[in-house]
């Protein structure tokens, strides 16, 4: 690293071998973390290989002079930015993983010979142009790198550093605004809640608890009714959307029970499946090539599997 | 500064639309009063230009300069020559005469009339409108300028092709309705699509000249300080030329004029053909000869030949229609090939000619057109085959229209024989075999007017004519001005020669061409 | 003095001005105003003429410019009169003729309803007419020579309800337009040959242009002479032009507007001299129409019609002495003028009888009327005496003239056209002796008026409503229509009013005493001179023989008319007759040629083109515009609303901006 | 070794960011392309700086983080306020632009 630091010269056609060492060994990763970023399927692996090649970059951006500029894409980008990525993901699902199976007829290739062609073009322009010598940072970076990029931008480039600055709070504010859910209608009181309650004839007393009367004292678990069908009335609503309640019917019990036999240092969880077709209260009916994989049955052991990693 | 008149003929009538538009619904009796009044101070206007206009002085007079998109050179430029003031006098003249024959055109039926809706305002100020483009357009020495008037003209005719059709229609009026729509809507794609291929010539026009200002770029042409190379100033010639040819219009990029005349109202029609479709000639005559004048000559055999087809052609198909209005339109076709035909032959004759015919084709055809718009108005029906002697049974309207014929057919006497004559002579002492060929459009005209006359005012009188009134006083004032203007430029046409003359030995001289000499040198 | 020509147009210019704008409160004095007018013309001709008897020979041409009609550039064309002895004549003949006419129209329009419309058309014919023969530049001549074709336009047409007139008109003016053509192209010819096509300078330095250019000038002119004058090919408007009322055949289509091509010839004499090509087309063209008018002639059995033939025959034989030079010119004009006076009389004569006759024009329904009409049996029967060219009336010292003129061409040429003169001589004198025995000899064959609704039998374009003249006989209800007269009624034949008699005695002097006058010491010839130039032309035979032969000849033709129509009873219906005569009737076939060729080509050709512009030219232009729209119906399906699409042509319209960057670097 | 090949690494990291836009339909890791990219663009920029001796590139390659990072903020809260009202951060979802 301190080799790079110093190895700018001016007027030089090469780099020290060192920074060259550190170009092809950091370069590969690097590469290899894009390529992961875009084929990995759970949106997490992708933030954390993005992340790892930001801060390759930014060891780049050290080797090329750039020292400002290296050490705010540390902590900007990859402190601030990528963990801004990690909050959203988990608010949308961490566990969400994407079907790498494209729906759009011929997009995948279109992409890839666009992509390919677009390099192979990008790669000729640059082979193209005469650079066979490069002047170095030296001079530039004379009195000091920040104190050069200072002068710059509150000279110069004073203009545009104002309107970026306006341009942040837009966006901070567009953030808010995006975000942010307007009350439209006045918050309705209790006794309007329970009298709409009574009025749509639904469920009025408190729901019954889950399955802790039947068998299973987990909350996860339906509770019976009369004739031994469970019901998920029982179940947290939370869990019933994420599809986690555990079957009760007399075979699933059977199975359990079997694999608790044969499993014994092991306590097993199989996730409820719901009775198809999902007809009310799901979302995503119509989505089904978007579903997780989780949701389909013969995913089911992999999906377990990772339900449980996560948890 | 002096008072910018040439600004005011064309703010008046603006102005007047905007006031005419703004007439509440009930007051449309004084919604027209408005709008002929603006349109005879416009008159005026044109007068006081006409007055101040000194043959033997500038090539431009009047002029008026202001800075407008600096950024692109666009300047806020007008003048004019003589060609431009025989121009404007023509539509100043024209409009009134359009307001007062369209009195009732718009009038919504008592039935269906609703507190809101106010077609006859907005009939009224469309034609103001289009007046105040067309005439500013005809002052216009910024190329930019002109070409966004050009444009720009194109929304009110459609709205008034579109908006005001001929009550007079065989079909029912779902299908008048679809039939006007389409007549606008070719008319609007036809003129935007050369347009379109205009605006890429004035754009190319300014990447090699640097600025819009006619003058300037035909003084730095003339003095070699800007040259262009042949084939982009061929292309830039085809690209403006193209753009004139479907407004003029040429053959064979005349269809939507029929459909367009057929379906508008008699006084629009008058509108479309005597003054909007006069602003594409006289562009041809004022830009594609001055700006690239190599590039003209270059092309000069191949327009002959069109026009030539437009005259011939337009004659045959005016013979074979069976709707009146549809075979003025043809007519006109035929009129403005012989247009385009004498401003590309080259001659003082031609062009002077060509200028004449501009003028002497607007009255013409406006009394034909208008007084078919009557006789139409009163039957009801606009096929040739619904009428028959109907000289007998209103006889004035008939020989207004017979003048009117005769006009058309280009009678000596009558002012479009002075013009049809300068463009033959014009045509034939550069281009004989193209004179000859004109030379039958004259059988023609007399075949196409007499056969209309013969069928619609002649034999004996049809059941469904009987019922036909002559024409109302306010008609025949509409028709006798014109009627009389005919009479005098067709035995008097000097007042108009004098001015048109100078401005054609400028584009004469622009173009580098002089008449032929004759073969043998008259004795004086 | 010469301030006076523009008054000689101005009057019946006024007249035609006021008739026509004034409204009905005219109706009443309106004809007298038009024939007031007609001779206030004619009293000014008479002094210009007595003035111009009192200079010499070589100043009696006056000019009088008024100003500069089309001025542009080298272009000029004024508005100048020139009136010179071959001017004078024909204003003469103009106002002299004319307002006889309009005296002998007072009576026979008497109950018309637009008789004050008719009188203005008829000052506006003098007007135009009096233009053409005074304007001092071809461009101005063409000017009158418009305006005389719609003053006949408006004549011919004058009962606009009959379908057969306004086609008739229709047809006249189209026909003469085909030679307004010639007008314009030999005009336009002149402009560029000569730089200005005043009559002075082009006939001054004629000589000096080529050979060529002035054959074609020659030839235009030729072209435009027959329209006008009705010579083949152009004649065949002449017959149908008959549709008109009397008074109008009489004066437009007999004495004066179908002579102007006999005018423009001879005044454009010195073209035609330095041309002999041109002159060649000329005679062959009159040569042709002499012969093709009296065969007509021969065949028609409606009256005007058999006139109308005659009159294609005699300008024949004036085109023809036209078309011979210098030694024709002057025998041209003198048989024109009193072929006027002859041929106007004739025509007077014929509406006199069809007054008479319930306007029954078919001389197979005429017979034994000179009892019942006395004058007019007397001025048609000298008249008729004069056209065939009895010795010492007119006709004989004009038509032998030209005769001789014809073998004086000299020649195998002038063998020919002397043989085709003196065989036309022949076939007048029958064709005349025809229509005089069949009208006025005989026995009586009236026929009843024809019923309206039954379609006429005979010649189908001439009998078609005959009865249009609303003046019938003294008292008949005066209307229009087929309500004229009562059906079944058996003629009444009588005298016309003295407002018709009247000129017919006038020109019946003129024809009996013009030719002997005009050729006394050679008079005519000497007072034409200095305009047309003369040659003594010189027979290959005598003077005297010529006579002899046409004398012959003449006596020929009559004796086979009065045998075949004065010895033998004429049948009321026409007999099928030789093919010739089939031919004759349907005027040589040349409308049939015309309708075949023309009307049904052009019928053809327009409806083809209406539908080409409809398929082909619009066709073009929408397919263009389905095409467009189809087009995009299926670029639309690439719209599939996925935002990664889009992104993938966006990336793919990079690339390939990127490419054509570096590829305009590498080139 | 030569400066350039900072450009070559950039051009493919770019295209490999571009491509990732085009075939992933995670909302979150569409975004996470875009940031590629314009890193890409900014190694670029710094590379240009040091082969020039100026500072210029580095200015702009300052100003594209502060760009991104506004980018980012609003981005981020749209595929908030998508899944909120959708329940799904696929960009496939929003086929709303077609007619």
């Amino acid at each position: 690293m301190s080799a790079a630091l110093h190895g700018v010269t001016t007027a030089a056609s090469l780099t020290s071998t060192g920074e060259a060492v550190q170009f092809w060994i950091l370069g590969t990763v690097a590469v290899a973390g894009a390529l992961c970023t875009i084929l990995m399927r759970k949106a997490v692996h992708s933030a954390l290989c993005l992340a790892g090649t930001m801060i390759i970059l930014a060891v780049f951006y050290l080797a090329n002079g750039a020292y400002f500029l290296g050490i705010v894409q540390i902590v900007v980008y990859t402190g601030a930015i990528m963990m801004l990525f990690l909050f959203v993901v988990m608010l949308v699902g961490v566990t969400a993983a994407d079907s790498l199976k494209e729906t759009i007829k011929g997009q995948r290739w279109w992409a890839v010979a666009c992509g390919l062609g677009f390099g192979v073009l990008l790669a000729a322009g640059i082979g193209h142009a005469s650079l066979d010598t490069f002047t170095g940072l030296g001079a530039a970076n004379s009195g000091g790198n920040v104190e050069g990029l200072a002068a710059l931008i509150f000279t110069r480039y004073v203009f545009a550093f104002e309107i970026t600055g306006a341009l942040l709070i837009t966006a901070a504010v567009g953030a808010m605004v995006l975000t942010h859910r307007e009350r439209t209608e006045r918050a309705r009181t209790q006794r309007e809640l329970a009298e709409q309650r009574v009025r749509e004839g639904r469920q009025l007393p408190p729901l019954p608890a889950p399955g802790v009367y039947a068998r299973h004292n987990a909350v996860d678990v339906a509770g019976l009714l009369p004739d031994g069908t469970p019901s998920e009335l029982t179940v947290s609503r939370t869990l019933r959307a994420r599809g986690q309640i555990r079957d009760v019917s007399p075979e699933a019990m059977a199975d359990l029970r079997a694999l608790e036999r044969r499993s014994e240092e092991r306590l097993g969880r199989r996730p409820y499946e719901p009775p198809r077709p999902r007809d009310s209260g799901d979302p995503r009916a119509g989505d089904r090539a978007d579903d997780p994989p989780g949701d389909r049955p013969g995913d089911r052991p992999a999906n377990r599997r990772e339900e449980e990693n996560a948890q | 500064m002096s008072f910018p008149l040439l600004t005011a003929t064309a703010v008046l009538p603006a102005a007047g639309a905007v006031l005419t538009a703004a007439v509440p619904a009930g007051r449309r009796t004084a919604a027209k009063w408005l709008a002929l009044l603006v349109s005879l101070g416009t008159l005026v206007l044109a007068a006081v230009v006409t007055v101040r206009f000194e043959p033997g002085g500038a090539r431009y007079q009047l002029t008026e300069s202001h800075a407008w998109i600096a950024d692109f050179g666009v300047r806020y430029e007008l003048g004019v020559d003589g060609i431009g003031v025989a121009l404007i006098a023509l539509t100043a003249l024209l409009i009134p005469f359009i307001v007062a024959a369209g009195w009732n055109d718009a009038d919504e039926p008592a039935a269906t009339a609703t507190r809101r809706w106010r077609p006859t305002q907005g009939f009224f100020a469309l034609i103001l409108m289009v007046e105040a483009m067309v005439i500013l357009s005809f002052e216009a020495t910024d190329v930019f300028l002109f070409y966004l008037l050009f444009e720009a003209m194109l929304i009110p005719m459609y709205f008034l092709i579109g908006g005001f059709g001929d009550r007079a229609h065989a079909g029912s009026d779902e299908h008048a309705a679809a039939q006007r729509s389409y007549a606008a809507v070719k008319f609007l794609l036809y003129n935007l699509i050369g347009g379109l291929i205009m605006l890429a010539a004035v754009v190319g026009l300014y990447a090699v000249a640097g600025n819009f200002s006619l003058p300037g770029i035909v003084e730095a042409r003339a003095s070699g300080d800007l040259t262009m190379a042949t084939s982009t100033e061929r292309l830039l010639f085809l690209g403006f030329f193209f753009a004139f040819a479907v407004k003029a219009p040429l053959w064979p990029l005349h269809t939507w004029l029929p459909n367009a005349m057929g379906e508008a109202t008699a006084p629009v029609a008058v509108l479309i053909t005597a003054v909007v479709d006069k602003v594409g000639t006289f562009a041809m005559l004022r830009f594609c000869l001055q700006l690239f004048p190599e590039a003209s000559r270059w092309a000069t055999p191949v327009i002959v030949v069109l026009a030539l087809v437009s005259i011939v052609y337009g004659a045959l198909l005016a013979v074979g229609q069976r709707d009146i209005k549809r075979l003025v339109a043809y007519a006109s076709i035929s009129h403005f090939g012989f247009i385009v035909l004498g401003i590309f032959a080259m001659t003082s004759q031609g062009q002077s000619g060509a200028t004449l015919y501009m003028v002497n084709h607007g009255i013409s055809t406006a009394v034909l057109m208008l007084v078919a718009g009557f006789l139409i108005s009163r039957r009801g029906s606009r096929l040739i085959a619904d009428y028959g002697g109907v000289q007998k049974v209103a006889p004035v309207l008939a020989g207004t229209f017979l003048i009117g014929s005769l006009a058309t057919l280009s009678l000596p006497g009558l002012a479009p024989f002075v013009s049809e004559f300068l463009v033959l002579v014009g045509t034939f002492a550069r281009y004989p075999a193209a004179g000859i060929v004109a030379t039958t459009g004259i059988v023609l005209a007399a075949l196409y007017t007499l056969v209309l006359y013969q069928r619609t005012m002649t034999g004996p009188v049809k059941e469904d004519v009987r019922a036909v009134k002559d024409l109302r006083p306010r008609e025949l004032l509409v028709v006798a001005p014109l009627i009389a203007l005919l009479f005098f430029l067709g035995v008097f046409p000097k007042p108009l020669t004098e001015i048109v003359d100078p401005a054609v030995r400028h584009t004469m001289s622009d173009v580098k061409q002089q008449d032929p000499r004759p073969e043998v040198e008259a004795a004086k | 003095m010469e301030n006076l020509i523009a008054l000689l147009v101005a009057a019946p210019l006024l007249g035609a001005a006021v008739l026509l704008c004034g409204g009905r409160r005219l109706d009443a004095a309106g004809h007298w105003l038009g024939t007031l007018l007609a001779a206030a013309s004619f009293v000014v001709a008479a002094v210009l003429f007595f003035g111009m008897l009192g200079r010499g020979a070589e100043d009696r041409a006056l000019h009088q410019t008024l100003y500069t009609w089309v001025p542009v550039e080298s272009f000029r064309a004024d508005l100048a009169f020139q009136l010179d002895q071959l001017s004078m004549t024909f204003v003469l003949l103009i106002t002299g003729v004319g307002t006889l006419i309009h005296v002998y129209s007072i009576g026979y329009m008497e109950h018309d309803e637009r008789r004050r419309r008719f009188f203005g058309y008829l000052n506006l014919f003098l007007a135009a007419m009096l233009l053409l023969v005074l304007a001092d530049n071809y461009l101005l001549l063409y000017f009158g020579w418009e305006g005389v074709g719609l003053a006949s336009y408006l004549l011919i047409g004058f009962w606009q309800h009959k379908p057969s007139a306004a086609t008739a008109a229709k047809k006249a003016f189209l026909v003469n337009r085909v030679g307004d053509i010639g007008l314009s192209i030999a005009i336009m010819l002149m402009f560029t040959t000569f730089g200005t096509f005043a009559f002075g300078p082009v006939l001054a330095t004629a000589d000096k242009a080529s050979e060529g250019t002035l054959t074609a000038i020659g030839l235009m002119l030729l072209l435009a002479a027959c329209g006008k004058s009705a010579q083949v090919p152009l004649q065949s408007w002449l017959g149908d032009a008959m549709e008109g009322p009397t008074p109008v055949s009489a004066l437009i289509h007999a004495a004066t507007m179908v002579t102007a091509g006999v005018y423009l010839i001879t005044r454009s004499g010195a073209i035609f001299d330095a041309a002999p090509t041109a002159q060649t087309a000329v005679v062959t063209v009159g040569a042709v129409t002499l012969l093709f008018g009296a065969i007509v002639g021969c065949a028609k059995d409606d009256i005007k019609k058999a006139l109308a033939g005659s009159t294609m025959s005699q300008i024949g034989y004036m085109v023809l002495a036209a078309g011979l030079g210098p030694i024709g010119y002057a025998f041209a004009i003198m048989h024109l003028v009193t072929h006027g006076f002859f041929k106007a009389g004739l025509f007077l004569g014929a509406g006199s009888v069809m007054h008479g006759m319930n306007d029954e024009v078919d001389m197979r329904k005429y017979g034994g009327l000179r009892a019942y009409m006395p004058v007019t049996f007397v001025t048609f029967g000298l008249g008729y005496l004069a056209i065939i060219g009895f010795p010492g009336l007119s006709g004989f010292w004009s038509k032998d003239k030209i005769i001789e003129a014809a073998f004086a061409k000299g020649g195998t040429e002038g063998w020919i056209l002397g043989a085709v003169t003196l065989l036309g001589a022949g076939i007048t004198a029958y064709y005349m002796t025809r229509v005089m025995i069949m009208t006025f000899f005989g026995e009586k064959r009236w026929q009843p008026a024809p019923d309206p609704h039954r379609a006429p039998d005979v010649e189908p374009a001439a009998a078609d409503d005959g009865r249009h003249l609303a003046a019938g006989p003294v008292g008949s209800p005066a209307a229009e229509g087929p309500a004229g007269h009562p059906a079944g009624e058996l003629p009444d034949p009588h005298e016309s009013p003295r407002s018709m008699t009247v000129p017919m005695i006038v020109l019946a002097f003129g024809s009996v005493f013009a030719g002997g006058l005009f050729s006394i010491n050679s008079a005519f010839v000497h007072w034409l001179e200095p305009v047309t130039r003369f040659e003594h032309g010189h027979p290959p035979v005598s003077a005297a023989v010529i006579t002899t032969a046409t004398l012959v000849v003449l006596l020929a033709g009559a004796g086979l008319a009065y045998a075949q129509y004065g010895r033998r009873p004429v049948p009321v219906t026409a007999p099928r007759g030789s093919l010739l005569t089939r031919a004759a009737r349907r005027d040589l076939l040349q409308d049939d040629f015309n309708h075949v060729v023309l009307v049904r080509g052009g019928e053809h050709l327009t409806r083809s083109l209406v539908y080409v512009d409809h398929t082909l030219v619009d066709g073009v232009v929408n397919g263009t515009a389905a095409s467009v729209g189809g087009l995009s119906g299926r670029l639309r399906k690439l719209q599939n609303g996925y935002a990664r699409s889009y992104a993938v042509s966006m990336f793919g319209g990079t690339a390939v901006l990127i490419a054509a960057t570096l590829l305009m670097r590498a080139v | 070794m030569n400066p350039v090949n900072y450009l070559y690494l950039a051009a493919l990291l770019f295209t490999i960011g571009a491509a990732g836009v085009l075939i992933r339909r995670n909302a979150i890791v569409v975004f996470m392309c875009v940031e590629l990219m314009l890193n890409a663009c900014n190694l670029a920029f710094v590379a240009f700086s040091r082969l020039h001796g100026n500072l210029d590139g580095q200015i702009i390659a300052f100003f594209t983080m502060v760009v991104a990072a506004a980018e980012v903020v609003v981005g981020l809260a749209i595929i908030v306020s998508l899944f909120r009202s959708r329940h799904s951060a696929s960009v496939d979802d929003a086929s709303l632009m077609k007619l």
